[in-house]
């Protein structure tokens, strides 16, 4: 749950980069990175093989600016996407404010992340939050690589967005979408704040 | 200002245990009203003994009112409960660049940065101390540095640092003088080595009576003394938690010597030192011979 | 990593093994044999092998009630401070500490460099026994 | 040394600890590595990341324990060369909080397991239970988001 400090005013949310292997999560984050100004950004966190896949989690810290009068900071956070590492995803995901659901428009990867959107269902559901109550967006990723390779964005939106959430085509390597989805998302979280409540509802 | 004393008074007054005590005496000292800081720090210090961040404040407050000496313990105190306390280690490189120890003064501000390279006050400090002033000729000069707890009004230097004030102790931190036996109260006359194996002072670690000599002869009184305090208060820190009431005596036994440290009266600790070959029951009878003693004296002192 | 919890109190860890004798004993067996000899010294509550740097437990024989992981903290710090004052003064390295106050004796034998046996007494402690059975246990495992 | 404080009631409980134990740095987080309270001399510790990693690193070994059949871990330490570092989980009112302690030689790992624990008990008297809350922001605040995110890009 977002935490607000009243005292000072700020507000601080998680969020977290979830989906399949190889869908290009670290690498929002990564464009992210380069593209903030140094005073507000804090040092990025990346536990990672040696192969550099994500073997915990990114964690990038940002700070927003003020926002109806509250100093707002994100902390971004990514869980590694390969199946087998489910029981760090669930610890990454504890918590979290907002969800960003990084897809792999390849055609070979559709059961790929049809497979990871089911293991999010599960991994919220496992923390008795009601998934449909939790802020969350889909990205479709890699929307750059050659026609015949990818789905479109109108096909992933039929395969995937059950629950008719806010969608962004993108192209993270060379920052297209990047910034959308991140605003999406951060709407999405800050809407919450402004009704009220203790966040996403627990079942 | 006077809204931040007013709260902390209130906010000390509802709960007098509160570490804010520290707080409202930084406070009183920025305002100048060094003796009622005095008075809140001593007095919350004496509910936090171990609370670096007061000792801090302490050692601020007796900077400003000329005291070296004191401060110079203080923050010394500090340091033994928090080695890396940048504060102190500032403080304690004005009081060595005030008593003509440039070379100290400079190695604490190195630590003091080593800690936090960021400190800009440290990094002024020392910028400034080696451009203005070269290490071989630094003997009275003002440390140059803006952040540093500098006196409110400024305190004229000591003109010979380290040998001035033989009751309160100018180098306490380690400065041993091989100058033999300082005159102290006559406390133990009659007693064995009274002026060199037996030692009274006092809750803060300043030297009361009695003496302290290192076997080659050098006054060990102060970094003694120093030290002990801080035994004092494991000790009291100890009994406390294991439920076992006041604390009486401690004995060590080391390599070269027997060591007696018992409590006296109020706040006061006594030290005895005893050759290896003196029975430790011997040593704890001629210990408790020596703390009647003092007891006394410090009673016909009000103490 | 190693975790502190697993020797609080009640956790099934505060009773030594029982005393074994002859060849092939481990050093645990060791440890808690010299417990068991200064746990017979009368008006002794406990006694315990702690690690001088970490103020931890090693291994314990205690009387219930007497909190183990305090008197193994409490007493490490209390020899550190201690070893520190006795250096400033010339007197070289500890080796026997007791605290005597209202309610019991605190006694600690150094086994440097890595251990301190210490052992809680209520005031009837014949210290001097208690300190002989402490200063053999500390010599057998000193280096 | 400095001290961050989120939640009020998280204070005194906080001070006395870093006093009691003679820690360097203690950090008072949720389970999802948010600071609601600090204390110590945080410039020299990126809090930010220390935070996120504390809290992932009560995460895995309380997982890994769930894995050998435990409920958890009581506390868990590293000994460094001049530092170390103690890690620990709180039931409270408030919810599940995790304390990452950091302290260097003039205390050990004996004193500062000692003191959290009377530091857990402290915040467990301490902590407010879970409320709901009132609504935060204005409800126009997208054009907040909008142009703060608009800075942060450079667009």
């Amino acid at each position: 749950m977002s935490l607000v400090n009243f005292t000072t005013r700020e507000i601080t949310c998680k969020i977290v980069y979830y989906g399949p292997g190889r869908s290009g999560k670290t690498t929002n984050l990564q464009y992210v990175y380069s593209q903030v100004p140094n005073d507000r950004k804090g040092r990025m966190v990346s536990l990672a093989t040696q192969t550099d896949r994500t073997l915990f989690f990114d964690f990038l810290p940002l700070d927003l600016g003020t926002i109806s009068g509250f100093a707002t900071k994100f902390q971004l956070y990514t869980v590694p996407g390969q199946v087998y590492y489910n029981a760090t995803r669930k610890l990454v995901l504890q918590g979290a404010d907002g969800v960003v659901f990084v897809a792999d428009s390849q055609v070979r990867q559709l059961d790929e992340n049809i497979e990871s959107l089911q293991n999010l269902q599960v991994n919220i559901l496992e923390q008795g939050i009601d998934a449909r109550t939790l802020p969350m967006v889909l990205q479709f990723n890699k929307q750059d690589l050659p026609r015949e390779l990818i789905l479109s964005p109108e096909e992933l939106d039929e395969a995937l967005n059950f629950r008719s959430l806010q969608t962004f085509p993108a192209d993270a390597l060379h920052g297209v979408g990047v910034f959308e989805t991140l605003k999406g998302v951060a709407a999405d979280v800050l809407r919450r704040l402004s009704q009220g409540g203790v966040g996403a509802r627990r079942i | 200002m006077a809204d931040d004393v007013r709260s902390l008074t209130a906010a000390l007054a509802r709960d007098p245990s509160s570490l804010r005590y520290a707080d409202l005496a930084e406070s009183l000292r920025r305002r100048g009203q060094r003796d009622e800081a005095l008075r809140v720090a001593l007095h919350g210090l004496a509910r936090h003994p171990r609370h670096a961040d007061g000792h801090d404040v302490l050692a601020r407050i007796y900077s400003d009112l000329g005291d070296l000496d004191r401060a110079q313990l203080a923050w010394g105190k500090v340091l033994e409960l928090a080695p890396e306390h940048p504060g102190a280690l500032k403080g304690v490189a004005f009081v060595r660049f005030r008593q003509g120890d440039a070379r100290a003064a400079v190695e604490a501000l190195e630590r003091a940065l080593a800690i936090d390279p960021s400190d800009e006050a440290a990094q002024r400090a020392l910028e400034s101390m080696r451009r203005d002033a070269p290490m071989a000729d630094l003997p009275t000069a003002e440390l140059p540095t803006a952040e540093l707890p500098t006196p409110v009004a400024p305190v004229p230097a000591p003109p010979v640092p380290a040998a001035a004030s033989p009751e309160a102790g100018a180098g306490s931190a380690g400065a041993a003088r091989p100058s033999g036996a300082k005159a102290r109260p006559a406390v133990f006359s009659g007693f064995d080595r009274a002026t060199a194996d037996i030692l009274l002072l006092d809750e803060r670690g300043l030297v009361l009576a009695g003496g302290l000599l290192a076997p080659n002869g050098a006054d060990v009184s102060e970094v003694a003394a120093a030290g002990l305090a801080g035994v004092s208060g494991e000790a009291a820190r100890t009994a406390q938690h294991l439920a076992l009431g006041g604390w009486r005596t401690i004995v060590a036994e080391a390599e070269s010597a027997n060591l007696v440290v018992a409590p006296v009266g109020s706040g006061a600790l006594l030290l005895v030192r005893r050759d290896r070959s003196m029975p430790v029951g011997l040593a704890l009878r001629f210990a408790e011979r020596a703390r009647g003693t003092a007891s006394t004296w410090l009673e016909g002192q009000g103490a | 990593m190693s975790a502190p919890g697993a020797d609080r109190p009640g956790s099934g860890a505060a009773a030594a093994p029982p005393a074994r004798s002859g060849p092939g004993s481990s050093a645990a067996d060791e440890l808690a044999r010299a417990l068991d000899r200064i746990s017979r010294v009368r008006g002794m509550r406990g006694s315990m092998w702690v690690s001088a740097d970490d103020g931890l437990p090693v291994a314990q024989l205690l009387m219930e009630g007497v909190p183990g992981r305090a008197v193994a903290a409490l007493a490490a710090s209390l020899v550190r401070k201690v070893s520190g004052s006795a250096g400033a003064v010339g007197a070289g390295r500890v080796r026997f500490v007791q605290m005597e106050a209202a309610g019991g004796t605190l006694l600690v034998a150094l086994a440097p460099p890595d251990l301190l046996v210490v052992a809680l007494a209520d005031g009837r402690v014949n210290v001097g026994l208690a300190r002989l059975e402490m200063m053999r246990a500390a010599a057998a495992v000193a280096r | 040394m400095t001290t961050t404080v989120v939640e009020p009631w998280a204070e005194q409980p906080l001070l006395r600890y870093v006093t009691e134990s003679s820690a360097r740095l203690v950090v008072l987080m949720t389970p999802a590595g948010q600071v609601l309270a600090q204390h110590g001399w945080a410039r020299a510790v990126d809090l930010m990341a220390a935070s996120a990693l504390g809290a992932a690193i009560v995460a895995a070994s309380g997982a890994l324990a769930q894995q050998i059949g435990e409920r958890g871990f009581g506390a868990l330490f590293h000994a460094g060369e001049r530092h170390g570092i103690h890690l620990a989980s709180c039931a409270t009112p408030r919810g599940a909080l995790i304390v990452l302690t950091v302290f260097g030689k003039e205390t050990s790992i004996g004193l500062v397991d000692l003191f959290y624990d009377e530091f857990a008990a402290a915040l467990r008297r301490a902590a407010p239970a879970e409320q709901l809350r009132e609504p935060v922001l204005a409800e126009d605040f997208e054009a907040d988001l909008n142009r703060s995110l608009s800075t942060l890009f450079q667009r």
